[in-house]
């Protein structure tokens, strides 16, 4: 691990058990972090851009098949193997265990998204435009991305820098669950859950502990900092194939 | 006195042989006798001294300058921007290694193809006395003699089956 | 080896140096027919720089497409050059002399080749100083050594340094040749290339040297360019179906059947072309065949492993790849004719010496053989990321969009066109080889019997 | 006709060795080098004969101990895989350079082609470690629980490489056995009566054997290869879980190759020491033969990095367990010592010509390699036997060092010197020279003079 114990280590926590695949973490994503219309088109041409995405699978036999949702999003891996590949550094480790990805180092090797086992960064294959009606709904503090580059999920980290700032003015400490990305903020059925997974008290930090816990591809040895909860209940092999 | 080149040319290399032969015998040694031939002939044909050379040196100098440059830039690279990536330690070695054994050997070349040029004497500006029949296998034997005994070596030549002898010509002062 | 017939060194050189002596009609043609087609291939790659890369057919979780395919498969012909002519001076193989120069430019053209294609296929093409050479100086930002994709530009810039000084320096003797045998601009042209060679003892001592000396120099660094190569695939622990260990020494013998086999087929045109019956004669086919057959048995060892070693594991997204591989459409098809193309047609027919001494079936099992390996490389890159890991809702497949397909077919063409533009310029067979062959000529007496011997002087 | 520049010429090495020019008096020479049978051969036949014995003995108690503990026949899997890497795989220097009609192999052609006996020895140590194999269910095994796997087809490919090899052996000494016939005495006399199989040495007779030869070698080479991939999948990679290595195979059959080499470099040094054929090894064969060595040294280096930097990078927990046990876990000392005596040391010292061209320096590193090689397969098998729980996608836990007990030392012994013997007395009956290549050699080279030079010229008949 790369930074000491006391420093902040954001992670998320996804409970599969509350998931309904409602996609608002979805379109949340899409609208905070500037993300380029996923026409059906695009979508055809499998180059659709879901910094977060909810992936469904069915189980069961038909009859009485059940529709399973995994909501899939950068893991953040300590030992990311999308990190080492890159010739410029355009993506790395930074001291908050974010595997950060710096637009105007990127050439667009792709190689990152070769090394990437979960697929969840996404290349601009076209220069982004949207219609002059949504011109005006960008977000200020996130860029816009031009075309020939990776991206992927941040943890919405314009929101980490600007709470810590205002915490910073009004001099205290952070207080959990103060800030959340996007997703997690959007989620109805609070599937998603945010926070400094370093500190003990914090509401990751317990659910991370929880008996039903589990990480994805787990056998690569990457220790995402996205933490799975399995479904309660008989047919809980659903995730088994994933881990 | 002045010295002259005189090239005999000789169609078979036997002859070229015994004038070189004759030659000896009457004191000419390696120092004022070159044989220029079309293509390479096992070491000594002519009773010439084996050329020595240096080159193996040139590599071994390659190797080091090429080392040391790509060990710098590696550790220089990696310690000048230390950002982790992968869990990886900020001095890698094994990709180190990588590296730095591209550069040793591209050193190790470079320097290797210097060294055949300048062993071999070249870039040579003009051939200076030269036939292009030699090119098309004849052998010459190239003669640095004093002004007066070129007629005696160009007869020399002519007998011991020369094709043709040409003479230098002499440096106007 | 055997028929040999002494030619005098005056009929050698105009015999070899006709290509740049004279211009048969054929030579303009196949220079036009070619270019037209480089020209589509350099029509794609501008069209694709100025309208993004979404114009091919790669997407998520296929990020890399045919490019890389042919990127990896000029890489491997690229392996000719020195595997021909270093083993081969290094074991004083007589039969080398027709085909070192040969074999050593075709590793210099597609080496450039190889290089061109992870350019076009970035992202950002005007931003690739960033790649591979240090910049921004203010934020001390170098290249990350510890990517596979910079150690690719080091090995290649090693080996296209190396190899052609290699050719540089084997041709200081023809050039002077072509000196005596030119007149006007291109005399003073070839005198300037020549260096004022002008044979003495000492320079064609040097030069023997050089061919030996360099070859053992380049030897490591050719085997290290493919590896490194192949380690772009091999280190990836996240495509299970790029991650084995043996795929640096794998690609290696690989692009040395696909690379013998380009010579092959180069040392037929050269013969049909220039009317160098004499000089490229069937027993030198018979040698590169029987070192074929050695090859392909190196090269099947290895595949073999690489793909029982895959499968013993039971691991299911293994098991899933080698599926695709083998029966799903098209794969199974390419699958299948790989396999044939690359040995199941060829090995048998060079097992026997009469079909080694035959050049058209020569030139054709050669190609065969490479049309297999360039599918042999789409069958290990392609799949294994359209399968990467457990995660099946991200499997996928791909086929290649016509301007992928134009600038690969470009690619071939360049390489034709240079060749072509070489031999203008410069002999495609070494004189001063030919010429020593028949000096080092012998033979001796056993009985009745005069057996073909050589001058040993190591 | 000798100058002074003539000193230093091919000739110093093309004819650097000594024995006599002609064909004839060549054969006479190594007949009587054969024959002659010193009271020193039999002084080290009967200390050899009783360590064999001790040796035997050991074996017989290890499998009286039982094959249910796996981890204490790793030191017996290992001298086996050493034996194979070794003596099994030495007939491949012969064999590779007759498909490959170098001239220099001639004189060491039969000194690497005795040591197939020495496979009848390995076959004692093969059948026991059979039985501790664990079964196939729960693991990765290559045979994907074929019935009679793997113990069939395993005794199978060992058994027909050791018959090959015989095989080779009795055909390439046939001519020389015929010559024996005629000039040996007392029991030799009979034995090379029956082993020249009726030689006359007709046309036909020499054509067919050179065509088999040729065959059999290749089967020899193919056998061989095959049986190292097995061996070292089926006795190291499938017994340690997560151990998925595709270069193994190759790496261990690659290390055969380079150990091929050491052992004629030593044994040919043997010779010339204590052999009594000093003048039949020259610089020819050692120059020839360290430049492979380098070549293998490289190789070995290059096919180890394969294994090393891909774990290295990908990182797998998988992996990186199995890095900690087969180099830098409970077994480091052991790999450290073959990295350095397969690798640094002979690339070290082959890297020069200078040392290539002599005879102490290859003899050095051909050493070296051996004692490399040697804890190369110590650290590969007895850490591979020593792993418990033999299923599961990753190794738990890296099970500690295992040392050797006394009666590891007892079948060490035991076997090494029997493999001496068999060596030696085999060479007592085949002439160690292979009498009817030196002659054919000498027949095909002559030195000429070229123009003011002496040249030598070699024939090379297709």
């Amino acid at each position: 691990m790369v930074q000491e114990k006391k420093q902040q280590k954001w992670a998320m926590v996804v409970d599969v058990d509350r998931c309904i695949g409602c996609q608002a973490c979805v379109v949340a994503c899409q609208a905070e972090n500037n993300i380029p219309l996923n026409t059906e088109e695009i979508f055809n041409q499998k180059r659709a851009i879901e910094w977060i995405r909810i992936e469904r699978y069915w189980e069961g036999e038909y009859p009485n098949v059940k529709a399973r949702f995994i909501p899939v999003l950068c893991q953040h891996c300590e030992n990311a193997p999308c990190e080492p590949v890159c010739p410029v550094y355009a993506t790395y480790h930074n001291s908050e265990g974010l595997n950060v990805q710096v637009y105007n180092r990127c050439v667009g090797t792709r190689f990152c998204q070769n090394n990437d086992p979960y697929a969840v960064r996404f290349f601009n294959f076209w220069e982004p435009v949207w219609p002059a009606t949504l011109q005006n709904q960008l977000n200020p503090d996130v860029t816009v991305r031009s075309r020939g580059i990776m991206e992927k999920c941040t943890f919405c980290v314009q929101r980490i820098r600007r709470t810590t700032r205002t915490a910073k003015e009004q001099g205290r400490e952070l207080k959990d669950g103060e800030l959340a990305p996007a997703c997690v903020q959007a989620c109805p059925t609070s599937t998603l859950t945010f926070g400094d997974i370093n500190d003990p008290k914090s509401k990751v930090a317990k659910l991370a502990k929880d008996k039903r816990h589990y990480r994805l591809l787990e056998k690569l040895g990457t220790e995402p900092n996205v933490i799975y909860l399995k479904k309660v209940d008989a047919h809980a092999k659903a995730t088994s194939e994933t881990h | 006195m002045p010295n002259r080149r005189i090239l005999g040319l000789f169609k078979e290399d036997e002859a070229a042989a015994n004038a070189a032969d004759a030659l000896r015998t009457a004191g000419y040694t390696d120092e004022n006798m070159e044989f220029l031939t079309g293509s390479p002939y096992p070491e000594g044909a002519f009773g010439e001294h084996v050329p020595a050379h240096k080159l193996y040196v040139f590599p071994l100098i390659g190797a080091v300058c090429g080392f040391g440059t790509a060990l710098l830039i590696t550790i220089g690279t990696q310690l000048g921007f230390p950002l982790v990536t992968g869990g990886k330690p900020i001095l890698g070695i094994p990709p180190m290694m990588i590296i730095m054994y591209e550069g040793t050997m591209l050193a190790a070349i470079i320097f290797t193809v210097i060294g055949i040029i300048f062993e071999s004497r070249l870039p040579r500006f003009g051939v200076g006395l030269y036939d292009p029949r030699i090119m098309e296998g004849y052998v010459g034997v190239l003669v640095n003699c004093a002004e007066e005994r070129l007629s005696w070596v160009d007869t020399l030549m002519r007998q011991s089956g020369a094709e043709d002898v040409k003479v230098e010509e002499p440096l106007r002062r | 080896m055997q028929e040999r017939t002494a030619i005098p060194d005056s009929k050698i050189n105009s015999d070899l140096l006709r290509g740049l002596l004279g211009t048969p009609m054929w030579w303009w043609v196949a220079v036009i027919v070619l270019a037209l087609i480089v020209g589509a291939g350099v029509a794609s790659v501008a069209i694709t720089f100025n309208m993004g890369l979404g114009l091919w057919e790669i997407h998520r979780p296929i990020m890399w497409g045919i490019m890389i395919v042919n990127f990896v498969f000029w890489i491997g012909i690229s392996h000719a050059g020195v595997m021909i002519s270093a083993i081969l001076r290094l074991s004083y193989a007589e039969w080398r002399r027709p085909v070192t120069r040969a074999a050593e430019i075709l590793t210099v053209f597609s080496l450039m080749i190889a290089m061109v294609h992870p350019l076009i296929h970035a992202g950002r093409p005007w931003r690739l100083a960033y790649w591979f050479l240090p910049y921004d100086f203010p934020r001390g930002i170098w290249p990350s050594i510890r990517s596979p994709a910079v150690w690719d530009p080091s090995a290649i810039f090693t080996y296209l340094t190396g190899s052609s000084l290699f050719v540089l320096i084997a041709l200081i003797p023809d050039m002077a040749v072509a000196r005596d045998r030119t007149t006007g601009w291109r005399h003073y042209l070839y005198s300037v290339a020549s260096l004022g060679f002008r044979g003495t003892p000492r320079q064609w001592k040097l030069q023997t040297i050089a061919g030996i000396l360099l070859s053992g120099l380049l030897l490591p660094v050719f085997v290290s360019v493919h590896s490194i190569v192949s380690w772009d695939f091999a280190t990836m622990v996240s495509v299970g179906g790029w991650h084995a260990t043996i795929f640096a020494p794998y690609f290696v013998i690989g692009a040395v059947l696909s690379g013998v086999s380009a010579v092959v087929t180069v040392m037929a045109l050269m013969r049909w072309l220039f009317h160098w019956e004499d000089y490229i004669r069937p027993e030198h086919f018979d040698a590169l065949g029987r070192l074929l057959i050695a090859i392909a048995m190196g090269w099947l060892f290895f595949f073999v492993l690489e793909f029982f070693v895959a499968i013993y594991t039971k691991e299911p997204a293994e098991l899933a790849l080698r599926e695709m591989q083998l029966f799903q459409w098209p794969y199974n098809v390419l699958f299948t004719i790989f396999i044939f193309a690359a040995l199941i047609i060829p090995v048998p027919i060079w097992v026997s010496r009469k079909m080694r001494r035959n050049i058209t079936v020569m030139f054709i099992t050669s190609i065969l053989v490479n049309v297999g390996m360039w599918l042999e490389r789409f069958i290990i890159i392609i799949p294994s990321l359209a399968r990467k890991q457990d995660l099946t809702f991200v499997w996928s497949t791909y086929h290649p969009s016509i301007f992928e397909i134009s600038i690969v077919a470009a690619s071939f063409a360049l390489v034709g066109l240079l060749l072509l533009l070489f031999s203008k310029v410069f002999p495609l067979m070494p004189l001063f080889e030919q010429k020593e062959g028949q000096r080092f000529a012998a033979q001796i007496r056993v009985g009745r019997r005069s057996i073909p011997g050589v001058v040993r002087e190591e | 006709m000798q100058r002074p520049h003539l000193r230093r010429t091919s000739r110093e090495h093309e004819l650097s060795f000594a024995f006599p020019d002609t064909p004839a008096e060549a054969g006479k020479d190594i007949l009587s080098r054969h024959l002659r049978l010193t009271s020193r051969f039999w002084k080290a036949f009967w200390v050899l004969l009783l360590l064999f014995g001790v040796g035997l003995l050991g074996l017989a108690l290890r499998i009286l101990g039982g094959f249910d503990d796996r981890a204490a026949w790793g030191y017996e899997a290992a001298l086996f895989a050493y034996l194979l890497t070794t003596a099994q795989s030495a007939p491949l220097v012969s064999i590779a350079m007759r498909i490959v009609r170098n001239h220099w192999r001639r004189p060491l052609a039969r000194l690497s082609e005795v040591f197939a006996v020495v496979g009848i020895l390995n076959l004692l140590l093969f059948f026991p470690l059979l039985m501790t194999l664990p079964p196939q269910e729960g693991r990765k095994s290559m045979w994907f629980g074929w019935p009679g796997s793997p113990h069939i087809y395993d005794s199978l490919a060992i058994i027909f490489l050791v018959l090959c090899g015989l095989a080779i052996l009795l055909f390439t000494s046939m001519p020389d056995m015929a010559v024996l016939r005629e000039q040996a005495s007392g029991r030799l006399k009979g034995i090379a009566r029956r082993l020249s199989l009726g030689w006359v040495g007709s046309g036909r007779e020499w054509k067919k054997l050179n065509l088999g030869l040729g065959y059999l070698g290749a089967l020899y080479f193919i056998l061989l290869i095959g049986v190292h991939a097995l061996v070292s999948m089926d006795f190291a990679m499938s017994l340690v879980p997560g151990w998925i290595d595709s270069i193994f195979p190759a790496f261990h059959a690659l290390s055969g190759l380079q150990s091929a080499v050491a052992t004629i470099i030593f044994s040919m040094f043997l010779m010339r020491a204590i052999g009594g054929y000093r003048e039949y090894f020259g610089l020819d064969q050692f120059w020839a033969l360290s430049k492979l060595l380098l070549a293998f040294s490289l190789l070995w280096f290059y096919f180890w990095w394969s294994t090393f930097w891909v774990y290295w990078y990908g990182r797998a927990p998988s992996e990186v367990s199995v890095l900690k046990l087969i180099m830098f876990g409970p077994y480091a000392v052991p790999f450290f010592l073959s990295f350095g005596l397969n690798f640094v040391v002979p690339f070290g010292l082959m890297l020069w010509n200078v040392a290539r061209r002599s005879i102490k320096w290859p003899t050095i590193a051909a050493a070296s390699i051996l004692v490399g090689t040697f804890f190369d397969r110590i650290r590969l098998y007895v850490s591979a036997f020593s792993v418990e729980d033999v299923t599961g996608h990753a190794l738990e836990s890296i099970p500690a060092t295992h040392f050797p007990d006394l009666i590891d030392v007892l079948i060490y012994v035991g076997f090494f010197s029997g493999s001496i013997l068999m060596y030696m007395v085999a060479s007592k009956v085949v002439p160690i020279i292979s009498m009817w290549e030196v002659k054919e050699w000498l027949r095909l080279r002559v030195v000429r003079t070229f123009l003011r030079t002496e040249v030598a010229v070699v024939a090379k008949p297709e």
